[in-house]
């Protein structure tokens, strides 16, 4: 009997614990729905881990303007139509005020139309232009990843101070990949330079070197591999392997120490344009984002034991957002719809300077990102 | 030449795979006659167990062949005895097709359960630089996989016509009633069956990972890609997975350097579909030997 | 023209590997006739009927039926000309009850298409309503009324035997094939069969062919017995010619060396 | 249509009528929705498979060129969604014939690999060619009949189970009538239903032709709801799903592809809770329910209802 007295304690005390805070003012609900599970699981799991993280640290310290933040994490499998029936509890059954993500293009693409009908803002954390183009269909919807296109233009303006006028693409044929490669298609012509081989691989081949040899002999003067997950490291392999003797370009995806333990001495001369949340040791101490990123990196890294990657901070760029909306705005949807809109404006985020106006519902540029390159087994920006 | 020469190891390479998926799918096809969609995924837990022996519990590369083999061996041996054991004599094609997809299911999530999403690796068996043949360069591990494709083909060969044991589980194949009525024990074989197409892909799993990586989910496509060669070469036929193995990472890497890379599944799909229309016994099976077939 | 010929075998070959099964077989039924087909086990007969039901496709040689060769006619063919067969090892729809079973002999009779069958227009209702009381004629007729509710795989053998006629009867065959209707039947089960088998041909005006072991049956029913031996026909006659025939008696007794 | 059956059509149209009536949460319409067009193609399937005996491990191929087809006319060509669908419908059953004339010769595995290979075919080919290719692409027209568009949850709701009803009428229609019992016997015996002077080729076509359309026609409800498509909503793995549904809701009863679209709808939704926990979940729910219910929902319901009443 005195242990269960006891026991009856402690699980009161754990109640009363658990309740108070919301217990002074109601909390504020937001919405995610990331592919934690499923194809792109990549991008899913940093930015669950990261919300999950972010929303204790503010409501240890007290939450927003004294409420407690909720944010109701669902998971899309990485399909459209799970994506949706998401979007459809979260604004039917939870009364969120936002929803950040999905995490890849198709699933916001999908919900987009229930958002937009639900008028409920939507921050996707995904990169396709398509999401926030154009602007006046998009009215309700916004997102924190760089286009592809910026990504890109990091390259190739590079490339053109490198005097590299040929090259050839490979790509993988997921929708990441898609987009990337018509990105790469699209601007090479702007920058003076031509593609001269056009390969694919799919998401579990196991070697490239049949594409990589295509494009050496194809005369290109660099590879662009546009791809996220294990092909990413293969080509790498495949490329250090055949000794192309050209160097390897790779996408943004390329941002995490694990591909470059995965790869070995093979990622060595590797070069990617890379948001500075990978490299945010390698900043100047007054770059205006280097506190945020470093604060954020080490937490992550010591609650979770991994890097959080350049997607676990577009998750964080995208709740921060609607964290700010919230504190200033209060929680009312249009409300924070009109101040992400307006107000964002110089505002330092994980994935560079945010910039939101009517005419961009992203914010960024290709300044986001530096040219990195692989050398001893770390990142160093090329300049 | 030497683009034909690189095609051609490439295509080697992925090949020796299939090949390995494939004739997992011809043992247990041909005791059990069930398609097997789980085989994939036994190439996943070698690659994945061997990481985690070798670079998570750092135990020598011996060892941790030997408990990566042992853990493959006691899944499909569970695997057998609690899935397809019970449902084997009810017999229903369709049921026992499930059954494997569903263990399939349950094996990737155990695994993503243990492992995360994140691909892994380890260094190759011997370390040095490729091989350059008529300027086509060949690394020492895809040499090792193809080696040890060949060996592991030779030894089956030779236990499927040498032993007692393999002559026993090949009368099986041919005849379960005569086989029974000369005193072999049907389900042993059968479970035997399950455990060394269990171990043949755990093998293929130790030996690509190097070169390939290794995630949870590769298991699918796998199956999917090993079961093509094994049509190819004539269902059920152990050297004709073989072949069908190979003739189908050749036929990716030929299609991805000559024509275009986005097409190579779609080629390899095809000529699997006009094999299974106009030669459904394989490129070499005679027809005959189909009808004898249970489903 | 030979107008009281119902089918006519010429010269049908067939090997298995390099197992000969039937060698130059050629005989004829003539309309309205009982005919069986005997011999001793493995003499090629259940292969022949095969042949004649379009199963199996000869090697070489031609069945006429009706005047008309119909080696190139796919089973289903065959029988929507008037050629109906029953089995030695039973292939009845086991899952579906006997009135089903005769029902769906009548299929080739009565097909309605998907579209109108889906969408149950008054036509396709006509039309059933007539299958189930053709067929209920069919089950009273063969002696399976009180079984018409029950699935096909409770019965006993015997009525199971029955149903397959039944089965075929619903086909409305010039020429029904039978494939050892008797095996497996009693005493009384095979006397009611040759009751039954002599109605068909006398009240249904079909002809026979049949296989059969039972040689009380066949030599109380058959108007022509052709006798089989190693895929050969060594012997053809009517019942009492056959008995006395020295060929067929070493066939069956074997040889005395 | 037997009197069970007759009952079975009533509640389950009153049960679509109430449902949205008495709850307002349309998350639960929305997963309703889901749920029939997967029954749309579970009903084929069972036709198929329980009634025609023949496996389709490529079924999403059909269910991705039913959306892609209905969306690219209405989208890029400006017809009405109607008439999108219905040529939707035409092209898919045409499809369905090239692959049928092959691929029904052969049986059991062989016609399973056929089937999984057309599938991945298809797939490849949305890939390449689809508009958007592994990307997708969007604002593809609201379903819109007869000038009336359909916006709301709601109505979607209750077109989408609409259409399963009529479907299901015909699909009982078509098994009860002589068809049925064809297929039924060619089930039981294909030899004795050849000798029977049914002509099995013909018939398996057909079918394969029928739940071709139903699948279709499920992928243009589908696109014409979300109205966005990209080639991984008709992967492998959905052709998978809708086994499972047939297998679960029972392969021998028509009302099992009802059921076991349901449940398999349903099933992640109820496992929300657990996370990535979920697959693991999924397998192991799938497993124990092929080893130990292996007759499928529906069918072993109504036995334990038949030996209640014996008793």
């Amino acid at each position: 009997m005195k242990f269960f007295g006891k026991l009856l304690l402690i699980i009161l005390a754990f109640i009363i614990l658990w309740t108070s805070p919301s217990y002074c003012k109601e909390p504020y609900k937001i919405g995610a729905i990331f592919s934690v599970t499923g194809a792109a699981s990549f991008l899913g799991e940093p930015e669950k881990n990261t919300v999950l993280m972010l929303v204790e640290q503010i409501n240890k310290a007290g939450g927003i303007n004294g409420h407690p933040l909720e944010v109701i994490i669902e998971d899309s499998k990485s399909d459209e139509t799970q994506a949706v029936l998401a979007a459809k509890k979260l604004i039917e059954k939870d009364k969120v005020l936002a929803i950040i993500g999905p995490s890849t293009t198709g699933e916001s693409m999908a919900v987009i139309p229930i958002t937009t009908s639900a008028q409920t803002p939507l921050i996707s954390v995904a990169a396709g232009a398509s999401i926030t183009q154009p602007v006046k269909e998009r009215y309700w919807v916004f997102k924190t990843a760089q286009y592809d296109t910026s990504a890109v233009e990091a390259i190739y303006t590079y490339m053109k101070k490198t005097g590299i006028k040929k090259v050839g693409i490979i790509t993988i044929t997921t929708s990441f990949g898609d987009a990337g490669r018509k990105a790469l298609l699209e601007l090479a012509p702007k920058f003076g330079i031509s593609v001269v081989a056009d390969e694919r691989y799919g998401p579990k081949d196991t070697d490239m070197t049949t594409q990589l040899v295509k494009i050496k002999s194809a005369g290109a003067q660099a590879v662009i591999n546009w791809s996220v997950g294990p092909g990413q490291v293969i080509v790498t392999k495949n490329w250090h392997a055949l000794k192309m003797g050209i160097p390897l370009f790779q996408s943004h995806g390329w941002g995490s120490k694990k591909n470059i333990e995965l790869a070995g001495k093979a990622a060595e001369g590797v070069i990617a344009p890379l948001g500075r949340l990978v490299i945010w040791d390698k900043l100047p101490d007054k770059h205006p984002q280097k506190a945020l990123l470093k604060k954020y990196v080490t937490d992550y890294e010591a609650r979770y034991k991994s890097e959080p990657g350049t997607f676990g901070g577009h998750a964080y760029d995208a709740l921060m957002i609607v964290v700010d909306a919230l504190k200033n705005a209060g929680p009312d949807k249009k409300k924070i719809r009109d101040y992400i809109e307006n107000k964002i404006k110089n505002w330092p985020g994980t994935g560079g300077i945010f910039n939101m106006s009517p005419n961009d519902h992203c914010g960024l540029d290709m300044t986001a990102f530096e040219m990195v390159i692989v050398k001893n087994g770390d990142w160093e920006i090329l300049k | 030449m030497s683009l034909l020469l690189q095609f051609l190891f490439s295509g080697l390479t992925t090949g020796s795979v299939y090949a390995l998926v494939g004739i997992g799918f011809n043992i247990v096809y041909n005791s059990t006659s069930i398609l097997n969609l789980a085989q994939g995924e036994f190439v996943v837990i070698g690659g994945l167990m061997m990481w985690f022996f070798l670079e998570g519990m750092n135990l020598p590369f011996a060892t941790s062949v030997a408990l990566t083999l042992t853990v493959a061996a006691t899944v499909a041996l569970l695997m057998e005895r609690l899935t397809i054991k019970p449902l084997l004599k009810k017999g229903d094609l369709l049921l026992m097709i499930m059954v494997t997809i569903a263990v399939s299911i349950l094996i990737r999530g155990l695994l993503m359960f243990k492992f995360g999403k994140d691909p892994y690796t380890y260094p190759p068996f011997t370390e040095g630089e490729p091989l350059v043949i008529y300027g086509a360069v060949i690394t020492q591990q895809t040499l090792w996989v193809i080696g040890i494709t060949a060996l592991s083909i030779v030894i089956l060969y030779l236990f499927f016509n040498k032993t007692m044991l393999g002559r026993a589980m090949k009368a099986c194949s041919l005849d379960i009633k005569a086989a029974r009525l000369m005193g072999i024990n049907v389900s042993n074989m059968v479970m035997l069956s399950f455990i060394i197409s269990g171990l043949i892909g755990a093998i293929g799993g130790i030996a690509i990972t190097p070169i390939s990586l290794m995630e949870y989910d590769k298991g699918a496509m796998l199956s999917v890609k090993g079961f093509c060669a094994a049509i190819m070469g004539g269902l059920g036929r152990g050297r004709g997975a073989v072949v069908g193995g190979f003739t189908l990472g050749i036929l990716e890497s030929f299609t991805a350097g000559y024509i275009h890379s986005g097409f190579k599944d779609a080629v390899a799909l095809l000529i699997m579909l006009f094999i299974l229309f106009f030669r459904p016994a394989g490129i070499f099976g005679k027809t005959e030997t189909l009808r004898l077939r249970k489903f | 023209m030979d107008s009281q010929i119902t089918i006519k075998i010429k010269n049908i070959s067939k090997s298995f590997g390099g197992l000969k099964a039937l060698e130059n077989v050629s005989f004829s039924v003539k309309t309205g006739q009982i005919h069986a087909l005997i011999g001793p086990n493995g003499a090629g007969k259940t292969t022949l009927m095969n042949i004649i039901s379009g199963l199996e496709t000869a090697d070489s040689g031609e069945i006429i039926f009706n005047d008309k060769p119909i080696n190139k006619l796919p089973p289903e063919k065959r029988t929507k000309i008037g050629i109906a067969r029953t089995f030695q090892n039973l292939e009845l729809f086991g899952e579906m009850t006997v009135l089903e079973n005769v029902m769906v002999g009548m299929y080739l009779k009565y097909e309605t298409g998907f579209i109108k069958s889906g969408l149950m227009l008054n036509s396709v209702r006509k039309v059933q309503k007539d299958i189930i009381t053709k067929s209920l004629n069919i089950l009273d007729y063969v002696g399976l009324n009180h079984r018409k509710n029950e699935y096909a795989k409770n019965l006993p053998v015997g009525e199971q035997r029955l149903l397959e006629i039944a089965r075929a009867i619903a086909a409305d065959p010039i020429l029904m094939l039978l494939d050892e209707p008797a095996a497996g039947l009693n005493i009384r089960e095979t006397k009611n069969l040759s009751i039954l088998i002599k109605n068909l041909k006398e009240e249904k005006q079909i002809t026979l062919l049949i296989v059969e072991h039972d040689m009380e049956l066949i030599m109380g029913i058959s108007d022509t017995i052709t006798v089989l031996n190693f895929g050969k026909v060594i012997a053809e006659g009517d019942p009492l010619s056959i008995q006395k025939n020295p060929d067929v008696i070493t066939a069956y007794l074997g040889e005395e060396d | 249509m037997g009197k069970g059956n007759i009952l079975s059509l009533l509640i389950l149209t009153l049960v679509i009528i109430i449902f949205p009536i008495v709850i307002k949460d349309t998350y639960l319409h929305t997963i309703g929705i889901f749920a029939g067009i997967n029954a749309l193609v579970a009903i084929g399937l069972t036709i198929l498979m329980g009634y025609a005996g023949q496996i389709s491990l490529g079924q999403a191929a059909f269910y991705g060129i039913g959306a892609y087809i209905s969306a690219i006319l209405s989208l890029h060509f400006g017809l009405p969604v109607i008439l999108s669908i219905f040529l939707a419908l035409l092209v898919s059953s045409t499809a369905a014939i090239i692959l049928a004339i092959p691929a029904l010769r052969l049986k059991g595995h062989y016609l399973a690999v056929a089937t999984l290979g057309f599938g991945e075919i298809i797939h490849i080919i949305l890939h390449e060619w689809g508009p958007g290719g592994p990307s997708g692409f969007g604002d593809i027209p609201k379903m819109n009949l007869f000038g009336y568009t359909f916006t709301s949850t709601n109505d979607y709701f209750y077109l989408v189970w609409m259409c399963v009803v009529v479907i299901m009428i015909f699909s009982l229609n078509l098994i009860n009538s002589m068809t049925g019992k064809a297929l039924q016997a060619m089930h039981g015996s294909e030899i004795a239903t050849q000798t029977a002077g049914i002509n099995l080729t013909k018939l398996k076509i057909k079918v394969f032709i029928l739940s071709s359309i139903y699948a279709s026609l499920a992928g243009a409800m589908y696109a014409h709801y979300v109205t966005f498509l990209s080639p991984s909503s008709f992967s492998l793995f959905h052709s998978v799903l809708f086994l499972m549904m047939v297998v679960i809701g029972g392969i021998s009863n028509i009302w099992g592809g009802i059921v076991g679209a349901l449940i398999i709808t349903i099933l992640p939704e109820v496992l929300r809770g657990f996370k990535e926990f979920d697959i693991l979940l999924y397998g192991l729910i799938l497993t124990l329910f092929l080893l130990f219910m292996r007759k499928g929902l529906v069918p072993m319901t109504i036995d334990t209802y038949k030996r209640w009443i014996h008793r």
